[in-house]
């Protein structure tokens, strides 16, 4: 638009107001829930105090959604579920059905729109994950190509309820971590100290706040051929990449820096065990478009092991803990290195200071 | 003239498979004809593929708001934009959803259209903190599509060094474990803190979560500078005929090894004619019983949240979990609301005054101690706070008997509070 | 002796062969014990795999024991065990038996010499101590006597097994902790930094050894009135005392300073819980000989707490694991102060990372 | 003339009350007529209540050994000699028992006349590091105190940075639930390093501790440098019978909460006819189901010890408790015993070498690492080390494939040594 207009001000609105979007059985019985079952994979059936019911459908997407796909889900939102729907926490759609007959033909005409059915109860749900190529600006890999790969393998334990417990995955496309812990996680994991682009430095960084920045105080302001830059002391850098963001001629990235972790049994919920970190059990694997086939290989060897092993409510971590890190590396014919010791701070806290063994 | 399609060997084998596939999704919009939105798209799967064969990105950020607010877009201009001229510039606007993620078909083809309009047409829904992502926008376009949004009730979400758009769980919508009115909590706290969010001036982010139930369905205590989580005083509720019919479905055995040996301290007994034994001075609120028996076990009905503070990624100093602040606030009356809102605004406010630089309130706390932040906040320590009182003798305790006496000021005045 | 006289070279024995002092049933069985009970307070009963059976009778003893009565414990040996006795690792005396009618007679007279039978399975067993006023050349208080008064007070709780598992109570008589861990610790707690002689600095201490060990980097180097000294920092000094073994001349002792702290849930076994370090629960007591009343009255509180409330096999920290330590404060009428947060190295996993509370 | 004994009216309160008391036995010496310990033990007991007075300790150290050795004797010299001369002298030989502390009253006879003779007559059985103390000895009769000692087979044990007297648990003597022969173990190690501990040359002291099982009856795990402890690899062995007796006679709530409910690892399960279903894998060898029910349990039968290294208390860094360096260790032939001792040696050599002045072993595998310790000592990674691998992802990993392949290598070797 090239005619001069001073600009709107906004409304403050801040967080919406959920109830005139809110499917109306769960306005009208808000906050009187009295239990639930799933009477199949995908569906939950809440019954209200008053005696209410509702049927929640749960179909997964690719987050990532043109307006076509969303259009296409109001379609059916339309159709079944009063005009109304959410999303969940892992980006899940789901309709809210006031009577069990609908979800049949519901389910039906989801599946042949290619949304998948599922991620209820003890199944594995969507996988949580982040931007990578597609926008961030420090990517090492992708994450929504990661995710679609993945879920393609894993598409029979999304739709269907035989894990032991309920499995969360999410995978990271930096060593930042936005997706963070998960039962199962792929992380970037930086292998090489940053690559130092000394003629940008000066111009493009904060010298100080790059310098503090650093985990272990590797990085030292210097002069390089005749500019102020920053210099990295190689034997204490850790290659986390947190340079990078801050000054981006501090370059992490690379074929030869970029690869993928595995970590496992991350928990969130406070059921039984206390919330837990996830913890590395493979590292230095190829970051491989489209289709990352070594790191679908693992996840697949971790993920059955568990389904076949796991006993009912056990998480992934709850089932290591109990049958022994020594046997879940022997049953996925992963190693144990030097570097899963770990020394991080409060490290000492990791070390087995008992004689609680498994054989 | 038509903008022609760049090559896209690799995106296009991740077309295949039984998963939604973003790609088909990106594809559509490309091949919606002369559309802006299709003539950025073309560019956009241009570059992407390029990554996917260079394994590299190719964003940069730089600085791009609206008008009165300093946060919430996040720039991206192409580093290879003379290649894909068309998606040189590909802005994300973080917008905040109803809270909950509750939508009518209505709201979500508006936002569709405003996209189609301005963008590329790619909604991400939603992004980990909890934002709607639009993702995919010029420069030029960032202030009307704002404008229409806005226009259309939503809100800029939160990006940089601010408050950050929040989360929390369906709860009191659709579940039964949900012990607090979380749209209530999170709206009034974000809502009173807008300013916090749609001006960046703070040392860093600072995330707000909110699960109505220890189940922590919104990831808080990992992921949330302060975790709202709802929990109850009392004893559970059980309905013991409700016990008996699930051990005669599932048999003894498996009743105990599900249920009671799973109880993680042993609260839990088996009484002979199959009613459950249950001691909640031990029950520490896992809900796990309550999660296998739905039916039969709810929370007890003295309800309010446990306040965690200080969770995190690895940046820095590792990764964080939030730990206990408050134990318990109760959480019913209008003043129950007021005291945790103004204990959110406290905290802002002290992290505001007292954190470094790219600093976390976690690694605040870390820095200057739990019982320091304490003292500050004007917070009695709890023995809830710890897994244990101290192990080391390294402290220096000749002022005890003062500390001492704090204590039990603080316990005549919660029993007289009773 | 005046005459001089080369002195004899030790013979190197090392430690000694056990088998010439040990009970002949306990050599004969060596290796082959079948299975044990209890069939009263202070008797064990074990029986071989070839059905030798053996009765020890457990006595309590005051440790730093004259030769009178150790030539009384003799007497009984060889009048009721065959000339054999051993010692536990707690100092109570054992004298194995052949046949059960010999352990009433005995307990008998054991009584009448004045040595309480009991200290088995789930009683309280002597406390180990250390060493006091009456040797040790840093001591804050006595050990002996500390046990002794103690001793007096719980005598009911060895001589029967009444609580929820067997208490193991330890206490030191300086930081140090020679004690070491217990189920109730009763550790002197200095509380002010040690007062510098500084004329004698110079001639007693190996200033740099002094320097080394202090575990906050408290101590420097120092010119104090012309003499090469040490000075503390006293805003870092956590009161530790570590320095005053190498360097005398800082005193850390004092009535001011000389402190009882109160310790629980110190664990060993790796029954059921891992190993644990005992946890602070009281601090600031008075070190009042001859009968420390103060101390008497707080491990009383606790220990009564325990037997009344714990389950059967819990240990005392286990105990407090399932009840929570609010309750634990409340039942005991202890105070919880910010001094009980640690804050040492790894203190922030002593922090509650979950929702796992106790109201 | 008769030394005229001192009045002492703080001790005389311990006195009464009915555990044995310390008080009367230094009386009785200190009554004991005009013999030299009588004389001493009247000065010892005046210091003693001099000390009880004013709360002050009056022995400062000094240097006092015997002939061919450079440590086991603590010297006592009395900062208050003017007022108590006949105890300014009064150092304690540490004497080392037989492992287990068996005794014959042969032997005990005879340590009470020597030491009644060279000494105070005051004997404390056994120090915590398991001594044998000798307590209040002149410097002039150190030797010949010790020179009779030695004659009727008892040897000198450790003080000062040297290797330390050990201690063994009764265990095979006495005990079903020994996994090893302690006193074999206790004697090869300890008396194959001899000259470590009669002649302190070490950085610091180094303590080993021998328990037949993880009870632990010893203390290993908080308190030796090295721990020694029983354990087994294949399953335990189970008596079903005795398992139904058992259950039989206490119910089958009482066996649910005492032993199902409290195995740390839900590796327990009861049948519904009363048998006990074990699931060996899941098993940790806690010991506690095994305590509870030993006529019906026992230890498996491929049998060993796990080595845990570290254990020590406060000083510097704080306490630390061992932690696992060799999971198992087979020790059932002369060779198995061997490879132990051998291990133990390479152990106290590495000390030797690394460690700083007056650091523990713990404090050094703390300084330089677990792993860095592993390597020097050769000894493979192994899972059962720690309680999971690392949480951290600040770790450089560029090497994994090389580190790997040892762990596929060592399993290999594993499989193929089976
Ligand atoms: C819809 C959603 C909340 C929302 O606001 O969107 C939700 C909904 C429910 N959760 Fe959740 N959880 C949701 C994310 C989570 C998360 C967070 C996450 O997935 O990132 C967690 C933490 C996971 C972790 O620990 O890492 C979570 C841990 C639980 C648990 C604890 C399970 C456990 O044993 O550890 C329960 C209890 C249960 O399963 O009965 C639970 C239970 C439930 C119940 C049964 C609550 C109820 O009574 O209605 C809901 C149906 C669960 C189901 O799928 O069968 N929900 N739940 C989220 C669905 C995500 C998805 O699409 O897959
Ligand atoms: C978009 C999003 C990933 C996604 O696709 O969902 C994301 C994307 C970025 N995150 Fe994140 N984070 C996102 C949720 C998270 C979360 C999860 C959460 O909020 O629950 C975390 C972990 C929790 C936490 O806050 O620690 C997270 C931890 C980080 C960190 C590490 C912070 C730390 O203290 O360790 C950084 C780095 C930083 O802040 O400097 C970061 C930085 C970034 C930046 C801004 C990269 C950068 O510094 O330039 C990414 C911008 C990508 C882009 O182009 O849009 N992001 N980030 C998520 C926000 C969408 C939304 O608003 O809904
Ligand atoms: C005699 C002695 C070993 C020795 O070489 O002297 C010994 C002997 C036995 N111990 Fe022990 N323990 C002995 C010190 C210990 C110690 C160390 C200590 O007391 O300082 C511990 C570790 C305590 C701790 O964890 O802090 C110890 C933890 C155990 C346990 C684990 C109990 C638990 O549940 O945590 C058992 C198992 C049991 O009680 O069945 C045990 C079991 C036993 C058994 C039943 C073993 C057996 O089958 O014969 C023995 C009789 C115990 C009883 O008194 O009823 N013994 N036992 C020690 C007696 C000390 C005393 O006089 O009181
Ligand atoms: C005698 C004894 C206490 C008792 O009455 O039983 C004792 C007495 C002393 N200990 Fe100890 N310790 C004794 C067992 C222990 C134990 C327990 C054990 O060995 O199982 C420990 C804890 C375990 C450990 O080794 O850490 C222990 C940890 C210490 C420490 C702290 C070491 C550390 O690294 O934290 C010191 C201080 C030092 O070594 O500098 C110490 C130092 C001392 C000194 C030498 C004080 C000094 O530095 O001058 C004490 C001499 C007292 C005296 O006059 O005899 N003593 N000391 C024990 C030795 C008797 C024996 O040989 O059987
Ligand atoms: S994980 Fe890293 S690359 Fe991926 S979105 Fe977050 S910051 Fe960007
Ligand atoms: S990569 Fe990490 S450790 Fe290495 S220099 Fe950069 S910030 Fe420091
Ligand atoms: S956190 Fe609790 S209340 Fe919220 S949805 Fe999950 S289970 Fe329901
Ligand atoms: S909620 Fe958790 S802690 Fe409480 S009784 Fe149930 S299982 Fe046990
Ligand atoms: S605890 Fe302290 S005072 Fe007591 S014996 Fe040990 S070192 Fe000496
Ligand atoms: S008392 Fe401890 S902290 Fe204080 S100066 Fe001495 S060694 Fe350092
Ligand atoms: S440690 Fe084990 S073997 Fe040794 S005495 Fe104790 S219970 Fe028996
Ligand atoms: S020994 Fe311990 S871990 Fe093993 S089954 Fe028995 S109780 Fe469980």
């Amino acid at each position: 638009m090239n005619k001069a207009e001073m600009p709107r001000r906004p409304d403050e609105h801040g967080v919406p107001d959920p109830f005139p979007y809110m499917h109306p059985t769960l306005r009208a019985n808000y906050g009187n829930w009295d239990w639930h079952e799933r009477p199949r994979p995908g569906v939950l059936h809440h019954v209200a105090k008053g005696g209410d019911e509702i049927w929640t459908v749960r179909a997964g997407t690719q987050r990532q959604m043109d307006v076509g796909t969303i259009r296409k889900l109001c379609e059916l939102a339309d159709e079944f579920a009063d005009g109304f729907m959410r999303f969940t926490t892992r980006s899940n759609a789901e309709f809210m059905v006031t009577s069990a007959d609908k979800t049949g033909p519901l389910i039906e005409k989801l599946n042949e729109a290619g949304f998948p059915v599922g991620g209820t109860g003890n199944s594995l749900s969507m996988i949580s994950h982040t931007q990578g190529w597609l926008h961030c600006d420090i990517p090492g890999t992708d994450a929504s190509g990661v995710v679609k790969s993945l879920m393609d393998e894993l598409h029979h334990e999304f739709t269907h309820e035989e894990m032991p417990n309920r499995v969360r995955m999410t995978t990271s496309c930096c060593q930042i971590n936005c997706g963070g812990q998960g039962d199962i996680a792929i992380n970037v994991q930086y292998v090489k100290p940053p690559k130092i682009n000394h003629d940008l430095v000066a111009n493009v960084c904060e010298r100080p706040a790059v310098v503090a920045r650093c985990p272990v105080a590797a990085i030292r302001p210097a002069m390089v051929n005749g500019k102020p830059s920053l210099e990295v002391d190689e034997k204490k850098c850790i290659c986390c990449g947190a340079c990078y963001p801050p000054c981006p001629p501090m370059q992490i990235n690379g074929p030869d820096s970029t690869k993928i972790a595995i970590w496992v049994g991350g928990k969130h919920s406070n059921a039984r065990s206390k919330p837990t970190f996830h913890k590395l059990v493979a590292a230095n694997l190829p970051n491989n478009p489209p289709r990352w086939p070594e790191v679908a290989d693992i996840v697949k060897r971790i993920l059955y092991a568990y389904k076949e092993d796991g006993r009912p409510w056990e998480r992934l971590g709850e089932w290591i803990d109990r049958i022994g890190w020594p046997r879940f590396f022997e049953m996925t014919d992963l190693a144990f290195t030097k570097h899963q010791i770990d020394d991080w701070r409060g490290a000492r806290s990791s070390l087995n200071a008992s004689t609680h063994l498994h054989f | 003239m038509t903008k022609k399609t760049h090559p896209t060997p690799l995106l296009d084998e991740l077309k295949s498979g039984p998963w939604p596939s973003f790609v088909d999704g990106l594809q559509r919009l490309a091949d919606d004809g002369d559309k802006p939105s299709a003539i950025m798209m073309k560019d956009l799967m241009g570059q992407l593929e390029h990554s996917y064969e260079t394994r590299t990105g190719y964003w940069k950020g730089g600085t791009v708001s609206v008008f009165g607010y300093g946060g919430g877009v996040i720039p991206r201009f192409s580093e290879v934009a003379e290649k894909f001229p068309e998606s040189s510039e590909f802005h994300t606007l973080r917008v905040q959803p109803p809270a909950g993620m509750h939508y009518s078909t209505k709201l979500l083809r508006d936002m569709c259209d405003i996209w189609e309009e301005h963008g590329s047409g790619l909604i991400a829904l939603h992004g980990q903190s909890g934002d709607i992502m639009f993702q995919g926008c010029t420069t030029e376009k960032v202030q009307p599509a704002f404008d229409d949004l806005n226009k259309i009730g939503l809100d800029m979400g939160g990006a940089g060094p601010a408050l950050r758009t929040s989360m929390s769980c369906v709860g009191h919508a659709r579940c039964e474990q949900s012990c607090y009115d979380e749209v209530r909590a999170h709206r009034q706290i974000i809502n009173g803190l807008l300013d916090e969010m749609h001006r960046p001036a703070l040392p860093y982010k600072f995330k707000f979560k909110f699960s109505g139930c220890p189940n922590d369905c919104v990831n808080a205590i990992h992921r949330a500078d302060m975790a709202v989580i709802g929990t109850w005083r009392d004893d559970m509720q059980v309905d013991q005929e409700k016990v008996q019919e699930h051990v005669a479905k599932v048999g003894r055995k498996q009743m105990i090894d599900t249920v009671v040996a799973m109880c993680p301290t042993r609260a839990l007994s088996l009484n002979d004619d199959d009613t459950l034994d249950v001691d909640n001075r031990s029950c520490v609120r896992c809900m796990h019983c309550i999660n296998v028996m739905p039916k039969a076990l709810s929370p007890g009905k003295d309800r309010g949240v446990t306040i965690l503070m200080g969770g995190k990624r690895s940046l820095k100093i590792g990764d964080q979990m939030g730990t206990v602040i408050h134990p318990f606030l109760k959480l019913e009356t209008d003043e129950d609301y007021e005291t945790l809102v103004e204990f959110a605004e406290e905290c802002i406010d002290f992290f505001a005054e007292n954190a470094l630089e790219h600093e976390r309130i976690g690694e605040t706390i870390d820095r200057i101690g739990l019982a320091n932040f304490l003292e500050a906040m004007d917070v009695p320590v709890d023995p809830n706070m710890v897994n244990h009182p101290r192990t080391s003798s390294y402290v220096r305790t000749d002022d005890w008997d003062i500390e001492a006496a704090k204590w039990f000021e603080h316990k005549k005045a919660k029993a007289a509070a009773k």
